[in-house]
């Protein structure tokens, strides 16, 4: 026995010293991504953000790494982590770390931010600093990365009430959170505009805007959950689904892909590259370009032009968009095209708006 | 040459030498009975005859040629057929199922052939006049038909050597003598048997020849003739044991427990206590006589509060108890000695002292508010286990690594060291030696002597005979009749355990007497 | 015997019960319901399915739901003065009543299809079933198997790449098939050689699962989706003719293959627990494995193989969720699926076609859960996400009295 | 059937050290044995390793090293985030007695403080477990207890103002317990009166739980603004922390350690313990000594569910001071490791979840420095309780022999 305690003992200080001497410091420039609890691979905003430091790390030169967090008090130690690292630019995920990169940036004004659909100042009248929220001014180290994806979606609704052979189109989420939520009223908004343009009466089902409740999955994993999901909205008549659920929406699009029955509109990436297989049943996307706002924030912070504040993307500068129409590029008739291009248009010089903007 | 001849067998378990080099022959033909007193080896000894054990050392020959058994299969292929002690039937299935299980004929190559299983049994039935329904569910089948489905089971492999186990344990003895009468014919038509039993009537009344084990040795083989039940009985116990419980006349005084109309259903919904009325003074023994699995358990249940009642009244000490707590029972002053003392009565991997105080650990002196006083239940665990003889080398060894002797007085230290008005004691002496036995015997009286009134349930009819003032014989859920013990012979509670009342009783002998504990 | 006691319980509790029903029935959904509002349920799966296409059925909502809460109330006075015989119909009733008023009043002015609803049930059920069947096997040996949601996320992933890799899925059913007997067979040693805790053995194959499956998820499929994590589906077969029957078609006949080997599988358990030798060496095991041993019975060799048997169905439960269903693997894609087909399982009685029904009943659920989120009815998705959970638990609690598992499930076996 | 009596064994209290070093063999041993089958799927993962040993014939050498530096990477960036870079200790250490600064030294402190700071919730909610193993009962559903209580407590935290922290503080700690009481009493109470079992029943828990919460924070609980999370705590309510950001070891680790030692005096020094472990052992003789088994089977679980939920409220009012959805980390799921891990003692809790608390902790870095996914604790952990409850394998492995098997009963099966 006392062997066995005396090889592990020595394996303890052979480790310690091993890494003790063993740390390279290596003079590249650093960039570290903390995701929020759906981890790297969430085929969503981690995912399409990682991508950017991946992009970055290739062009730019640049060394990248991520850390999942597990849970809430993750954050604060992931961050602290990358600190520790001497890490230049710490690429935050998600409204939920809000909190701890205003905190750190604050604490570290050498060290370079970027968040993630989130920006400051976020406080609202008599919210406590610090606590309720990060910042009640920009904070100069910070670059929020926002995006009007409703303006998208706007769009994809209203190329799907254009599409739609039965009358009828779906959307579901999966929680019922705003970075969902953003694109299921967008859709719908962009239905009601066609509804209003045409006089027709396309339904939308799974969202409902007054009662701020829809369809959702639970859960950003289950993908048979997105098979059951789309199955329902087929026998209740839809045939273009747009899924908001991460990994779950391929789920939509394998059911699609089998039975022919229905079309889906994807998220975030242009799930005719991404999600290659389903090619045949993805009638566009909906373009989130996180990873082009990334690759961008660590290009700035890079050249030395990086800026606080706020980088919002929207239709106008491309940071959001609808995919383009590839197979099914000559079944959209050219008069759907127009509108939905004319459509585009009035978003970008702002004679249309449309509802529900992503809340500060 | 003999059918089966085992030479020196010898098996040893961890801290115990259960068979120390034990020989012996059965002829062809004969009934041999195995004959020791529990912890003899008996079974441990059949069981390595069936390869349920291995043995450490020894040879098995049957017909002259070596036998090589490993497993029940082999001896199931060398002709040895056993029944077991506690039956090996399966309740939720029907007696075809259970004799066909492990050799199953098929038709169509796939499916179970039953209808084949069902012919075949009824030729046996009808050769050995075992009668039993080939679909029945044994669940529903009473004791002594599921001994014929064991024996059954036995004679459908073929078997010409049965070995049954302590198959009196749980008869009537109307049911015995229909057991033995079947025995005869089976060693008519050529089966040999080995019996084994502790009890020395029986032994008498049914065996060719005996074989005396005593502390895991052999210590001679005998023929009835030779012999009477006090010399076996001193074969087998290695010294004079009294036959006798001594004990003066009841002196009953005021109702203790008084039970009116008294209604159970069992976990499964069947009426199991059916309308009892009885009543136990203090200072008397009444006794529970009846074949297992009449209604004893449950009763015993509801007087507890471990079952709820339907309807009726329990009263102890004229406080009305029914369907109150068992908590709220054992503080009215009722003991409890369940049935099983393992799985009921003892927490087996709590050490002595932790069990010695499992009812009353939550009362001074042995807790203040909810903390223990940890001084207290030692102190007095030593004390209890040097007062009621617990053999032990400290009070901090688990109740589990004793002998079942030992266990059975750590409860009864526990149960009469209260101050208790009413002692329910159920198979109190089952599966122990000798010397417990007397033990808690004697216990049970002096407590009766004391003034506490004592319901004893037993399927030993001995016991009951030996340590009642009154008897009530159980049968199907009711009380079939409440007797004087005094006035009361074997063969009259065997009708009475059957369900049967004769019109008139037979004459009481008169006078005082002691009954022998048939060992 | 004929006493108060049991007249109060068997018959006056339940018929004050099922009034109850009616009457909730009354305030929470007729009372809420529009007159000369209708609620369609549509009959056929889709315009496209080979079915015989009938007409939707229209209700008039609130006649609908008081003609149920009438008829509820009238077979609990029923219960209350006469007493109903058969258990199973009257909670068969009560549950029928409550859903049906529930779906009208859902349903009020708006449609939906009923049929889909009952395929989708189907669906849905089918990897429920499977644990559930896994469960049966191994437990009518007596051997508790927990682990059988980890068994089937290994089994997923393992189908998934095999099939990827292989380009084949028949190659990653076999290969589902095998791993879930894999694990089984680890599990079984552990509990029958090693006399482990049953259910600390489960769990500890569910953590594994978890974190094996994500570490190489996370390390592997997530970057060569390609390569290892892409293997299509099983597609949909329509079995000729019967796939046109109305109604029952569509539901029972156009099912991918998992689907079809599942109601298979049931039918084959079923004979096999009931009518053959190893069966009743497997009840005799599970109900009392000493009197089975000693009748020759190799106890361990009976457990070993229910286990992996169990194991392998557990496998293909896995497969669904990838091959089956989706051809792709993503992390704890289960979703509990597993304990919900032990749940299934102990409700349906520890028999395979028991076990079917029960895992129907989540099927239902579930589906109908889905439908309600669609139909947007005023209870936050939420609480109908809930939905199945707190069936499972109701049905745990034994509302049609208490299933008695095989007599010696979970204990080892010790042979001396 | 008795034999002759068996000579009970001389053991009178055997001498403590000898006791706790057995205590230990077996955790430790199984442990060790999960960091080795760590280590090898960290060689097998590694690209370097596995490129070497393609070549292990021409340069075993190689291989060997790479094995090594990538072992020794990813175990050592574990070490150094658990407990801290050494150099930097040593030179805090320096700074502090040079200079009388402590704040280099402190800060030096950091891994060690996240150690602590992640085993806080990890005792509690380790004790959770435990707790119920000694009566029993295996309590899944320590995840969703941890998620209710943690509401709770927030929601008191965070909606009364204006009290001094002396009240407002121990209310929301109390309001935590009772949340996760809540969540535990009901599978308690149902398994005690209709026999569900409760490992299923908490696993349905956790799911409405998480469903529950994310309705919560969505609605009733949202703070101001758009992010479905509660508003911070009030400062009254906060748990105080020991030093200055980022150091956020707290008080809580402090309750953690007096809650580990209630737990010890309440199972072993008085009557509840006494009942709640007799009801565990064996349940039948604990119902014949007159013991409820209804109601400690209610109270272990209620008590059960308290510690669970102080896990979280321990966490909320401490470190985080505002709940988001999904805000723990599997602290619930890990707990049952942990109380395998301390053979289900208050002590042995203690020692296991400082262990995972560490390896925990140390992931982060691991991650980051090695780039092994944060998965491998969890097939780690798997491994150990596979190990500790199986201390046959770990004999079997380690030619050790006469180790005392414990005596915990743990969990049951079906309806028993």
């Amino acid at each position: 026995m006392k062997k066995i305690f005396a090889f592990l003992s020595l394996l303890v200080v052979a480790s310690m010293l091993l890494t003790a001497c063993g740390g390279t410091t290596s003079s590249a420039f650093k960039v570290g991504q903390v995701t929020d609890l759906g981890g790297i691979d969430d085929k969503s905003f981690n995912a399409s953000a990682w991508l950017g430091v991946e992009n970055a790390q290739k062009e730019l030169g640049v060394t990248g790494k991520y850390l999942e967090s597990q849970g809430q008090s993750d954050y604060a130690k992931n961050i602290q982590q990358f600190l520790d690292e001497d890490t230049n630019l710490i690429v935050t995920v998600g409204f939920l770390l809000g909190v701890d990169t205003a905190k750190a940036a604050l604490a570290n004004p050498e060290t370079k931010f970027a968040i993630v659909d989130y920006a400051y100042p976020d406080c609202w009248p008599g919210a406590a600093v610090g606590k309720d929220c990060g910042s009640d001014k920009e904070i100069a180290n910070v670059l929020g990365l926002t995006f009007q994806t409703d303006q998208a979606a706007f769009l994809a609704g209203y190329l799907a009430a254009g599409m739609t052979k039965t009358g009828k189109v779906a959307t579901y989420g999966g929680l019922n959170i705003p970075t969902v939520t953003i694109f299921m009223k967008g859709f719908e908004a962009g239905v009601k505009y066609y509804n209003q343009q045409k006089g027709t009466n396309v339904e939308v089902l799974g969202w409902n805007t007054a009662a701020a409740d829809g369809v959702f999955a639970g859960n950003f994993e289950s993908t048979d959950d997105g098979r059951s999901l789309a199955e329902s909205f087929v026998q209740e008549g839809a045939d273009i689904i747009l899924p908001v659920a991460g990994p779950v929406g391929l789920g939509s699009a394998a059911v699609c892909k089998e039975t022919g029955n229905c079309l889906v509109i994807g998220v975030d990436a242009d799930w005719y590259e991404t999600a290659a297989e389903y090619k045949d049943v993805v009638l566009t996307s909906v373009l989130k370009k996180i990873n082009v706002a990334v690759y961008d924030a660590v290009k700035r912070a890079k050249d030395g032009t990086f800026k606080g504040g706020v980088a919002t993307y929207t239709i106008k500068d491309g940071g959001v968009d609808i995919a383009p129409y590839h197979d099914f590029d000559s079944k959209v008739s050219a008069e759907l095209k127009a509108e939905v291009e004319a459509a585009k248009k009035a978003l970008i010089d702002g004679s249309l708006t449309v509802d529900g903007v992503l809340a500060k | 040459m003999p059918v089966l001849e085992l030479k020196g067998i010898t098996k040893a378990f961890p801290g115990v030498l259960a068979n120390d080099h034990i020989s012996l022959t059965l002829e062809d033909g004969e009934i041999l009975a195995l004959l020791g007193e529990n912890g003899a080896g008996k079974t441990t000894l059949m069981n390595i005859l069936y390869g349920l054990y291995k043995p450490d050392e020894g040879e098995i020959l049957v017909r002259g040629k070596n036998a090589d058994i490993h497993e029940p299969n082999d001896a199931i292929r060398c002709g040895i057929g056993m029944v077991h002690q506690h039956f090996m039937l399966i309740p939720v299935m029907t007696v075809t199922e259970n004799v066909m299980l492990g050799i199953e004929p098929v038709k169509n190559g796939l499916f179970l052939d039953r209808e084949k299983v069902a012919r075949r049994i009824r030729e046996i039935s009808e050769q050995y006049g075992l009668e039993v329904d080939p679909n029945a569910y044994v669940k529903d089948l009473p004791v002594g038909t599921q001994q014929r489905v064991e024996i059954i089971k036995v004679l459908y492999r073929q078997a010409d050597i049965l070995i049954l186990d302590e198959p009196t344990a749980v008869l009537t003895p109307q049911e015995v003598e229909g057991l033995f009468k079947i025995l005869h014919t089976l060693v008519q038509k050529g089966k040999s048997i080995i019996f084994i039993t502790h009890k020395l009537k029986e032994v008498m009344a049914i065996a060719n020849r005996i074989t005396v084990l005593r502390g895991g040795r052999s210590v001679g083989t005998v023929l009835p003739a030779e012999m009477n039940p006090e010399k076996l009985a001193s074969l087998m116990v290695g010294r004079q044991v009294s036959l006798v419980v001594e004990k003066a006349e009841a002196k009953p005084q005021g109702m203790t427990l008084e039970v009116k109309d008294l209604f159970v259903r069992d976990d499964h919904g069947n009426l199991v206590v059916n309308n009892i009325t009885f009543e136990v003074h203090a200072g008397e023994v009444l006794g529970i006589a009846g074949v297992q699995g009449n209604g004893q358990t449950e009763l015993v249940y509801s007087l507890t509060g471990l079952l709820p009642s339907l309807s009726g009244t329990i009263h102890v000490a004229g406080k009305p108890i029914q369907n109150t707590s068992p908590r709220h029972i054992l503080e009215q002053g009722v003991a409890h000695v369940p049935e099983d003392r393992q799985k009921h009565g003892l927490v087996l991997t709590f050490p002595i002292h932790d069990n010695m105080v499992l009812c009353t650990y939550y009362l001074a002196p042995f807790a203040r508010g909810v903390v223990l006083q940890e001084q207290e239940i030692l102190a007095t665990s030593e004390k209890l286990a040097k007062q009621y003889d617990v053999r032990t080398p400290s009070v901090f060894v688990n109740a589990g690594t004793l002998s079942g002797g030992n266990q059975q007085k750590i409860i009864i230290a526990r149960e009469f060291s209260r101050p208790i008005k009413l002692l329910i004691a159920s198979q109190p002496t089952r599966g122990l030696d000798v010397g417990s036995i007397e033990y808690i015997h004697n216990r049970i009286i002096e407590k009766r002597d004391e003034g506490t009134a004592v319901l004893l349930i037993s399927s030993e009819l001995d016991e009951i005979l030996a340590l009642s003032d009154r008897i009530a014989v159980m049968y199907k859920g009711q009380f079939v009749d409440i007797v004087p013990a005094a006035s009361v012979t074997k063969e009259y509670l065997g009708l009475l355990m059957a369900g049967i009342k004769p019109e008139n009783a037979p004459a009481a002998p008169s006078g005082q007497r002691t009954i022998e504990v048939d060992l | 015997m004929k006493t108060k006691t049991s007249f109060t319980r068997s018959r006056l509790i339940p018929g004050i019960v099922i009034i109850v029903t009616g009457l909730l029935i009354f305030l929470l959904f007729a009372i809420n319901t529009q007159p000369q509002v209708t609620s369609r349920f549509g009959m056929n799966i889709s315009a496209s399915s080979e079915a015989i296409q009938i007409p939707d059925l229209v209700v008039p909502a609130q006649t609908g739901i008081y003609v149920l809460a009438l008829v509820t109330v009238f077979f609990g006075a029923w219960q209350m003065a006469r007493g109903i015989r058969s258990t199973g119909a009257l909670i068969g009733i009560v549950a029928f009543s409550f859903v049906a008023s529930f779906l009208i009043w859902a349903t009020q002015g708006k449609s939906f299809n009923m049929v889909g609803m009952l395929s989708s049930s189907l669906v849905r059920a089918t990897p429920i079933a499977l644990a559930a069947l896994c469960g049966v096997i191994s437990e009518r040996a007596a051997v508790v198997n927990i682990g059988i949601e980890g068994t089937m996320l290994l089994s997923a992933q393992a189908a998934v790449i095999s099939a990827t890799v292989s380009h084949n899925l028949y190659v990653g059913l076999v290969v589902a098939i095998l791993t879930g007997g894999l694990v089984a067979a680890f599990h079984a040693f552990m509990v029958i050689r090693f006399k482990v805790n049953q259910i600390v053995s489960g769990v500890a194959i569910n953590i594994f699962a978890t974190g094996a499956t994500s570490f190489i998820s996370s390390r592997y499929l997530e970057k060569h989706t390609d390569l290892f994590n892409n293997s299509g589906t099983f597609p949909i077969i329509s079995i000729p003719l019967l796939s046109k029957i109305p109604i029952l078609g569509p539901v029972l006949f156009e099912n991918s293959l998992v689907v079809y080997l599942t109601m298979l599988l049931v039918v084959v358990l079923q004979v096999v627990l009931f009518y053959t030798p190893w069966g009743l060496r497997t009840r005799a095991v599970g109900e009392h494995p000493k009197a089975a041993d000693t009748l020759g019975i190799d106890v361990f060799f009976v457990r070993y193989v229910n286990v992996i048997i169990g194991g392998m169905i557990a496998g293909l439960g896995g497969a669904y969720f990838t091959i089956g269903s989706v051809g792709r693997f993503d992390e704890v894609m289960t979703a509990g699926k597993g304990f919900i087909g032990l749940a299934a399982m102990i409700f349906g009685k520890w028999n395979p076609v028991g076990a079917f029904t029960s895992s129907l009943i989540f099927g239902f659920t579930d589906s109908l859960q889905v439908k309600m989120q669609i139909l947007g009815t005023p209870i936050p998705s939420e609480f109908l996400l809930m939905a199945p959970y707190i069936v499972t638990m109701i049905v745990l609690t034994g509302i049609v009295g208490r299933a008695m598992p095989p007599a010696a499930d979970g204990e080892p076996y010790e042979k001396q | 059937m008795t034999e002759k009596p068996i000579q009970p064994k001389k053991e009178e209290k055997a001498p403590a050290s000898g006791q706790i070093r057995q205590a230990l063999l077996v955790p430790a041993l199984a442990v060790l044995t999960g960091l080795i089958i760590g280590a090898i799927i960290i060689i097998i993962t590694n690209e370097k390793a596995a490129t070497a040993y393609g070549n292990f014939f021409g340069d075993p050498l190689a291989a060997l090293f790479a094995s090594w530096e990538a072992v020794a990477t990813a175990y050592g960036s574990l070490l150094v985030g658990s407990f801290g870079d050494p150099g930097k200790i040593i030179n805090g250490l320096g700074i502090l007695f040079s200079t009388g600064d402590s704040s280099k030294f402190i800060r030096a402190l950091y891994p060690l403080s996240e150690s602590l700071v992640t085993a806080t919730p990890y005792i509690f909610a380790g004790l959770s477990v435990a707790l119920g193993f000694r009566a029993g009962l295996f309590n899944v559903g320590a995840e969703g207890q941890l998620f209710i209580g943690t509401l709770a407590s927030a929601f008191v935290g965070y909606s009364l103002v204006g009290l001094p922290w002396f009240i407002h503080l121990p209310l929301a700690i109390l309001a935590g317990a009772l949340g996760g009481a809540l969540w535990g009493a009901i599978p308690g109470y149902l398994k005690a009166k209709t026999g569900a079992h409760e490992v299923v029943n908490t696993i349905m828990m956790n799911w409405i739980a998480f469903r529950l919460s994310d309705w919560l924070l969505n609605g009733p609980m949202k703070a101001p603004g758009f992010r479905p999370i509660t508003p911070q705590i009030e400062t009254s309510a906060e748990l105080p922390r020991f030093f200055a950001d980022p150091l956020r070891i707290n008080w809580g680790f402090i309750l953690a350690l007096l809650a580990a030692y209630g737990v010890y005096w309440l199972l072993f020094k008085t009557t509840i313990g006494f009942e709640i472990r007799s009801v565990g052992l064996n349940p039948d003789a604990a119902r014949y000594s007159g013991m409820s088994i209804v109601r400690n089977t209610v109270l272990v679980m209620a008590l059960s569910g308290a510690l669970s939920g102080l896990a979280g409220t321990a966490h909320v009012l401490g470190v985080d001071r505002w709940v988001g959805q999904g805000f723990s980390a599997g602290y619930g799921f890990d707990a049952i490791a942990l109380a395998l891990l301390g053979n289900s003692h208050p002590l042995g809790v203690v020692l296991a979840a400082l262990l995972f608390g560490t390896l925990r902790s140390g992931a982060t870095r691991m991650q980051s420095m090695a780039g092994i996914p944060i998965d491998i604790i969890s097939i780690i952990q798997g491994l150990v309780i596979i190990f500790v409850a199986a201390p046959a394998i770990i004999r079997w492995l380690y030619r050790l022999r006469n180790i005392k098997s414990d005596t915990t009963v743990m969990v049951r099966g079906w309806g028993k």
